[in-house]
């Protein structure tokens, strides 16, 4: 999930998910990066409207609402 | 000379069944043995003209399938078990499974006899039945069908039902059935085993279980697409799902720390409201709190 | 939903549910307590195992998310 | 959930959620206040409609009791 | 589950069910192929409608989405 | 978000969410971080077990799932 | 997901999950291995603990069978 966390925090930062910007994210975050996974994510997150899909997300938090504290 | 005995004794049909039974052994991988206890033969021809081109049915004394099975060079005491009683022999390339499964589908009907329970509703249908008026009359009016003589001929005024599925079909309508050409009682040929290139698959083997094998796929399926979200697969359907995982973790972190965001504070607030809620309902029945607490 | 608010407010700080600490914490919050109020929500929650009905909001969200939005 | 609890009885009591209005319950409630997260959770709540939160809140336990058991 | 795995690979490469391709597959994975199995396999899935329980298995994913790390 | 998601990241990476951990991450993201969240954030989920909370984030999607669709 | 399902086909036949046997699967079904996806995978899977998440899978069919159908 790193490579998802990372790409989340640059989306919710309003920064691009690019594999320069992924990478520092994750290098800084101690995890070594690998290169052809690093693309392949790159890739296939701008096939996806995350707004979106975040948007959806959240439509559901009424049921994260009454967790067990 | 004992030999030559032996060999004066054997009828010649024998022989050349035997000859038969040995090239299908040969030419087929697959052997089903079916009984025939309690089957109406002359049922087998509808099968044969089913199976034509696929499989060749063949009813024949099991001491010459023995035979020709060790001529076969058939391992004859992994089938003996299931030579006995009267046997048909099924030969087919096909895939023994499937073959099986033909005749577990494969329904066939007949007529009923004492004490047969219907497989489906019987029904008397209205119109002639053929039938000259008579004693017969009584019988439909046991079976409480209505009927009325037409030129000397019982008429059944409408569509009765005189056995639902599960009931024990009145002894009495057997006949008219029979007359009717009424076949309510289904019938299938009962598979004992296969076998299949040097091996035996007894007959609780041979039936798939194909709802189990539905399951499997599911199940398969799920841990793929699991396992696809849980390692980011870069596939853009996949991440979607890997977002939404990421995204619900870090609102109910949020949530948990009551890190108050623009996008977490309907969670957390709701979360509050609800547990406030659950309490008051809780003592609503002694406390008057002064609000409405909805149940 | 005053007394009940501060009575969570209590049990999540783990402090007693007691009339005066209620009285202390709604006080504070500038409302004006009704003593027959106060010691009737006290009695009442000595009978109630709050972790429990909290646990059991939690099981809710199955409802809530099944509602037609 | 103390500050949200506290929030949520000023709120009720139709008092501001100001940062010392806020410390005065947790307070009352024997709560030690940490100034930074009073801070983040009275700048976070200025944000949002508390009045809508609750309404979509209070139409949930009706689902919830229709559910079957 | 090995056959089942093999059988979906087939599937989603468009490829058949058949005994051979199966049997390939299974003995590329170092698996040793079991004959009655194998054919079992194959009757078995003739008879099933692979598209149509994946469509229902895929109705999931939402709930796959928020699984524990 | 981005401090919950740089945090998700620390945890998911196997690594402590200190403040300075989260902040180079955030930095790295091209976040200019705020000190008081910052304390705030790591203080608080050093008081939770975000495995814990994960899995029962994990336990929402039945709920997701009942939607009607 | 034919990548996976080789995966999952190599892991339950409890082979490792080396681009090598992967490689071999992915063939013997006919299909032709793109290599940056194939690296991708493997490393990926390395950081995972399959068992682990299929026993997470198959805790869900709860959420299937609340599905409207």
């Amino acid at each position: 999930m790193e490579y998802i966390y990372a790409s989340l925090l640059l989306h919710s930062a309003k920064k691009e998910i690019s594999e320069d910007n992924l990478k520092n994210v994750l290098t800084a975050a101690g995890i070594s990066v690998d290169e052809v996974r690093l693309k392949a994510v790159v890739a296939a997150l701008k096939e996806v409207n995350i707004d979106e899909v975040l948007k959806n997300a959240a439509a559901m938090p009424v049921a994260v609402a009454a967790q067990p504290q | 000379m004992a030999l030559t005995l032996k060999h004066k004794k054997i009828p010649a049909w024998k022989v050349e069944e035997v000859e038969e039974l040995v090239n299908l052994i040969k030419n087929n991988k697959t052997i089903l043995i079916g009984s025939l206890e309690g089957f109406p033969s002359d049922k087998l021809h509808e099968i044969r003209k089913k199976l034509r081109g696929k499989a060749v049915i063949k009813v024949t004394k099991n001491t010459l399938f023995e035979i020709a099975a060790k001529k076969a060079g058939i391992d004859i005491d992994k089938i003996k078990g299931y030579l006995t009683g009267p046997n048909v022999f099924i030969f087919t390339n096909d895939n023994p499974f499937s073959t099986y499964m033909f005749f577990e589908n494969y329904k066939l009907r007949r007529f009923p006899r004492p004490g047969d329970k219907a497989e489906e509703e019987v029904i008397i249908p209205a119109g002639d039945t053929g039938m000259p008026a008579g004693p017969i009359l009584s019988v439909f009016g046991k079976l409480k069908v209505q009927t009325r003589v037409q030129e000397g001929k019982v008429h059944v005024v409408k569509d009765t039902v005189i056995a639902k599925p599960g009931d024990v079909i009145p002894l009495e309508a057997l006949p008219i059935l029979q007359k009717l050409g009424i076949m309510p009682v289904f019938v299938k040929l009962k598979i004992k085993a296969a076998y299949h290139e040097g091996l035996v698959i007894a007959e609780k083997d041979l039936k798939l279980d194909l709802e189990g094998y539905k399951n499997s796929i599911a199940e398969a399926y799920r841990n793929a697409f699991t396992l696809a979200v849980e390692i980011a697969y870069p596939e853009p359907e996949v991440l979607k799902f890997t977002i939404t995982k990421a995204s619900k973790n870090a609102l109910a972190l949020a949530a948990e720390i009551g890190y108050i965001t623009s996008e977490s504070a309907q969670l957390i607030l709701t979360k509050a409201m609800l547990n406030a809620l659950a309490l008051a309902t809780a003592i609503s029945g002694k406390v008057d709190l002064g609000i409405q607490v909805q149940k």
